[in-house]
């Protein structure tokens, strides 16, 4: 408690948080995406992956401002997600999350894509004789050969989403404990006089978070690795 | 008809038209290397949609072109023996097995898979990955997951051509029993002549794409216009017999039309339906029966067709009994025994020259 | 009885002192979120649950005032500050701040003089102004650096990327690695003002006595030690 | 002309080509990082992984000045690279490439990580007994194998580029015609009330180019891919 | 020793552990699937890493775990055609078989490309890319691509398995000049007896990761003995012969030993050496000498071991001239004649029942 205090704390608690709900709510459509873009042919499929990109292409301010925008309370759908389900995303973690999980699905769609596209479709085919439809194609060949992949994705995703910044704070701002994150309170110290000392204690914090989670993706995936080639 | 198949697609620089027509049992497709062969499967099972076609098993259409069909790979409850293995890589070979039977939904028979991983000899593996696996191995597992599937179509691309003499033997008898025991066509792409003779109702030779010869094994197989499709070496006739009975020396002793036929220990009780097929090349032929030879099986035949090519050798068809044999000799004894039409002559066969593999069961009558 | 406030980044340090006061003296919490002004200010626009709002620039909270956004009657000009030359180096030579001041040469050839952008952030529209009424813009222009906020173009100073820069005078107090080497005349600029008004949506009761805090003698003195110029 | 000003042409010019640079100066050390993790095991290995990934972990403001800090002028390897090199990367274009490249990296190198993961060892083997060497081996097989990863890594990289905003503008500040990518000029519009308008515009301009890129990135690979499977 | 090899190792469930040396020539690895064919093959390749063991080729050390030296792949200059081909996706059949040449460095003759393209039948695939062959095309191009990269020892595994018997015919021949035109010594492994009896100049038989039987090709092939480790069916002599002519009827006249032999057409000039691999089961004996017979060939021997197993069948090994016959008869029959060690009696072989790929060439005589 003595290296971080405890408005500290709570950014880095609300920052896993966060990034762990982007990175889990976003994954099912990640996974559902990267394979309509790797195996489907269909008209607009040019338009999705393009649309997938975006955050990626886009300042991130832009994508917060956008966000806004839509998904602020005043915004068309921020209405219309309050008035029939209840769910309000500006200035709550949730928000955070939302803008985390967009700012991060480029980079999960395309590892998780990659990986499908390495799949053998000789295997999805001998699956289909065998008399699997394709959903069971999918869930007990095509899934298991890409959790590497999606296991990745998911890291990359997660990391992502612990760093990231610019549409966060321009989504749902800057609050304590409800949407500040490690990097938003990261900018607010620096944007002080003195407030380097604790911005770079936080940076260390947020480093060793990531990484551990990044290594522990690796390890993970060698092992799967291994045990799909047998030794 | 059980099978009927009509295809036709162009490829850059290949051109398939196939098409044929079969009964049940077992349908040989049988060609060169780059015939057509795979490709002709692979548009039964669904995996290649050709540009036109038709395709119906016991007269249920799963593709025609004309009626605007097309089931999908997995409504078709085939089971499809690839020419490459295709095993799954993350599934240990035990769930690789058990894999289609999931789908199939019949019954889950404990007994049915250890049946099956005792006759592929593949007891050892069924915890390992296929990675660890040498090729034969896979391919054994391969047959049994498509086996286990309970497929109404049983598709097989050269399913042996990774196994040796040893295993084929072992997995042959059990071939003969689906074809005999069950309904299930099979469709079953070989180069092997011993194997087509051995298990096929039915072949279709093809040729560049196109079937140049189709009908019941023992007709194509005997018949000398077919041989330069079939391959010389490889020309041979079936003969149909029945078990008398096993002498304690070994030898079965088994009744063709044209008289007894002696062969090593034929695994079927008295009384079972047999057929033998007897390489031209192995039948030697004389014009008096000969005394003081090793060779047990002496019939007496009359010649009935005389087919000189431009080599050395000259095809003979006889009339044994009921049946038709092909002999291979030179054209040089042809010649020496004034070989001709009508004129009638002995011919002999060693027993032991009829592999155990040329001798097939018919209706499982085995033990 | 919680408060929540919007307020410009650079805020931080005197309002984090001035509200875990207050909350030790009414034991009402205050919620303080920073971020740029034009963020913070469209937040509110969309709902945002701020009830009070201190801008950095006048022209937000005169956006949000057109809209209706603000409670009638609260707002008010909270804070000033200065704006100054700052040099790298903890003791540079002092230099007479007028038209006669030789930026080009104090810059050298190669020297970028930073600043925020001086289209949009206020730090650098106030800094424009000034050196463009003090007849310097023109020659100078080609060799200005523009940051996306004050701090970052005080980080370049400090540095010694860029050896000269224009922030507040409330940013170079604290750090170090510069000093201020003049102050730009007040009335070379447009006054430099930060505003502060309860939100229209507010229904805190305690917002109105916290914005009265900030009027406070300790709000003030805890401003000013961080160098801003406490206006009324 | 008329659509944007010539400050924000410029703008557009500017970012092509810190883009293009960005991306096809780090392509070569990208492709040896990714073969580096894919195929080989090295002590540090980990080390290597987890600093490649740091500028996506990291708000991208920390990056920018641990950059200003390695690489201004009085940095140590600014220095060293002013000194030997004549190389100024401080409020040059040269820098933001820089902070754009680093700030890219992360992706690039998984993108073509991944697709080397999938290239089958065997044929590597193959290539070997036949004489080649690693080197050899990796140009005449590995390379071409993976030269879809390698695209769509380069095409990441530069849609990224392209939105880079927060290490960019933190590293190497924005004057016009030097340094001023389309994020910054993004940025300013934004930060004025009724600047919305000349920022979507911009927005538009930087989408068209990005995904202009994208979807000829995704032909590319659709028409290689097809050449090897032979259709 | 041209060729010496030890490897030990130890896999979960599978020991290896093969020790021989080989003169020049073909060395055939026979033994059933799961053997450890496979391993020890890439073992001598470099690509996988024993436990234990030493490779050399024509005394150039590859491997030596007790030295410490272990040459990478890409040092040892071999040609290796897999068991699946691995062909280069991304590379038309051209540039596969031109792939190794490159590193070879040796001289790059157009017409030597032109030669193997044509013998291997690929003309028409050159621009095509491997996804577009079919499986026996793919092994054809493999077979091309080692055979062009100038490789100082050939590993062959199973390299025909995938092929029909009539490109198996032309690609044999090669294979021979191979191994009596060059030094290039070849590791063979395959399934069949008839690959492995007509190319192989020594034979290593492998069971369960150990040598079971070793020595020169016609040794252990006409060895009664070694009948249970190459399986009953495959048991056959090799006989030495040199051809004196062709006559007008497609017949060619082979001086052997013990007499004349006669066979179709083969393809070597009045003079050359042949080998001729005769399968104990076409073998008849007979007391007298038959008359009235198609058989043409016809050789006085005398019986020197005779072997009876627990089945119908008898092995005997039979002296004819220098060499040694083996011939598989029913027990039944070698009572009635009373076969016996020391007994003279004629051997009866079919022309026909020889197949071209059992007649082989020695030292490149080939038309
Ligand atoms: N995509 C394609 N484009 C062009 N030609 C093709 C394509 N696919 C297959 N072919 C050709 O079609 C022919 C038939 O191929 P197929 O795989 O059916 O042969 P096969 O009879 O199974 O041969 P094998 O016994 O060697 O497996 C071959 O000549 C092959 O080169
Ligand atoms: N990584 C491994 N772990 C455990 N066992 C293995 C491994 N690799 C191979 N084996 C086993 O080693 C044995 C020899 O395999 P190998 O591939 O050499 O056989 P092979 O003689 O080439 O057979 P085939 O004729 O079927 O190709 C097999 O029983 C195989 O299961
Ligand atoms: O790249 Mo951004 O500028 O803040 O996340
Ligand atoms: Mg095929
Ligand atoms: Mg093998």
């Amino acid at each position: 408690m003595g290296f971080l205090g405890p408005e500290e704390w709570q950014a880095v608690a609300l920052s896993l948080k966060v990034s762990l709900w982007a990175t889990l709510a976003s994954l099912p459509l990640g996974i559902l995406v990267a394979h309509a873009l790797a195996r489907w042919r269909f008209p607009g499929r040019q338009v999705l992956n393009g649309l997938v990109h975006l955050p990626l292409i886009l300042p991130p301010v832009v994508t917060g401002y956008l966000l806004l925008i839509a998904f602020g309370r005043r915004g068309p759908f921020g209405a219309f997600l309050e008035e029939t389900f209840g769910i309000v995303l500006a200035f709550r973690w949730t928000g955070a999350a939302l803008a985390a999980a967009i700012m991060a699905f480029p980079l999960m769609v395309r590892a998780i894509r990659l990986s499908i596209e390495a799949v053998d479709p000789k295997l999805e085919q001998a699956a289909a004789t065998l008399g699997a439809s394709r959903p069971w194609v999918f869930l007990t060949v095509t899934l298991p050969l890409i959790l590497p992949g999606i296991l990745a994705g998911a890291i990359l995703a997660f990391a992502k989403a612990m760093g990231e910044f610019g549409a966060t704070i321009t989504f749902v701002s800057n609050i304590p404990g409800q949407t500040q994150t490690v990097p938003s309170a990261i900018y607010a110290f620096l944007q002080v006089p003195g407030g380097e000392g604790a911005a770079m204690r936080l940076v260390m914090v947020s480093i060793a978070l990531a990484l551990g989670a990044l290594l522990l993706s690796e390890w993970i995936s060698t092992r799967v690795a291994r045990r799909i080639a047998g030794r | 008809m059980s099978l009927s198949i009509a295809i036709r697609h162009a490829f850059a620089g290949f051109s398939l038209d196939v098409s044929f027509q079969a009964p049940p049992g077992v349908t040989a497709l049988f060609g060169r290397s780059g015939a057509g062969k795979t490709t002709v499967v692979n548009a039964v099972a669904g995996l290649f949609r050709p540009d036109a076609g038709r395709v119906a098993v016991n007269g249920w259409e799963m593709f025609d072109t004309a009626a605007g069909r097309w089931l999908p790979p997995h409504r078709r409850h085939l089971g499809y023996v690839f020419q490459e293995g295709r095993l799954f890589p993350h599934l240990t070979v035990r769930q690789n097995l058990t894999y289609g039977r999931w789908f199939a939904g019949g019954p889950r028979d404990a007994a049915e898979v250890a049946r099956i991983v005792a006759m592929l000899g593949i007891d050892r593996l069924l915890d390992r990955r296929p990675a660890a696996l040498s090729g034969g191995e896979k391919q054994r597992v391969a047959i049994g997951r498509a086996l286990l599937s309970h497929p109404r179509l049983l598709l097989m691309d050269e399913p042996l051509a990774a196994l040796d003499e040893a295993r084929k033997a072992e997995i042959l008898p059990y071939l003969e029993r689906l074809r005999d025991q069950t309904d299930i066509p099979i469709l079953y792409v070989s180069h092997s002549v011993t194997e087509v003779a051995r298990l096929a109702t039915t072949v279709i030779a093809l040729e560049s794409g196109r079937v140049v010869k189709q009908g019941p094994a023992a007709e194509v197989l005997a018949d000398p216009q077919a041989v330069p499709a079939l391959g010389v070496r490889e020309a041979g006739s079936v003969l149909a017999g029945r078990v008398l009975r096993h002498d304690p020396d070994g030898l079965s002793e088994i009744a063709v039309s044209a008289g007894r036929f002696f062969l090593p220990q034929v695994a079927a009780e008295p009384g079972a339906q047999v057929r033998i097929r007897i390489e031209a090349q192995d039948v030697i032929l004389s014009r008096g029966r000969p005394e003081g030879l090793s060779a047990l099986n002496i019939l007496p035949a009359t010649v009935s067709e005389v087919r000189r090519g431009t080599g050395p050798g000259v095809m003979v068809q006889l009339r044994a009994g009921d049946d038709l044999i092909l002999a291979r000799i030179t054209r040089r004894s042809a010649d020496l025994l004034g070989i001709a039409p009508g004129m009638t002559c002995f011919c002999i066969v060693k027993s032991v020259a009829i592999a155990r593999r040329n001798v097939g069961l018919i209706r499982g009558d085995a033990v | 009885g919680d408060v929540t406030v919007f307020a410009a980044a650079s805020l931080r340090t005197a309002l984090d002192g001035i509200a875990a006061g207050w909350k030790a003296e009414t034991g009402h919490a205050v919620t303080l979120s920073y971020a740029g002004s034009s963020a913070l200010a469209r937040q509110i626009e969309q709902g945002a649950p701020a009830d009070i709002f201190i801008s950095s620039s006048v022209d937000w909270m005169d956006l949000l005032e057109t809209e209706a956004l603000l409670a009638p009657g609260t707002r008010r000009d909270l804070l000033g500050n200065t704006l100054v030359l700052v040099a790298h180096g903890p003791d540079a030579a002092p230099v007479g701040i007028g038209p006669a001041l030789d930026l080009p040469a104090l810059l050298g050839p190669e020297g970028r003089l930073a600043m925020a952008l001086v289209d949009a952030v206020p730090a650098g529209v106030y800094g424009r102004q000034a050196l463009e009424s003090l007849g310097l813009w023109e020659r100078v222009a080609p060799q200005v650096a523009q940051s996306d906020n004050v701090r970052t173009a005080l980080a370049l100073v400090a540095s010694g990327e860029a050896p000269l820069g224009i922030v507040y005078g409330s940013d170079a107090v604290a750090e170090p690695g510069v000093s201020v080497i003049g102050t730009f005349p007040e009335d070379s600029h447009a006054p430099i003002v930060y505003p502060v008004a309860q939100t229209a949506d507010s229904d805190s009761a305690a917002a109105a006595e916290f914005l009265a805090h900030l009027g406070s003698p300790a709000a003030a003195a805890s401003f000013a030690r961080q160098g801003f110029i406490v206006l009324e």
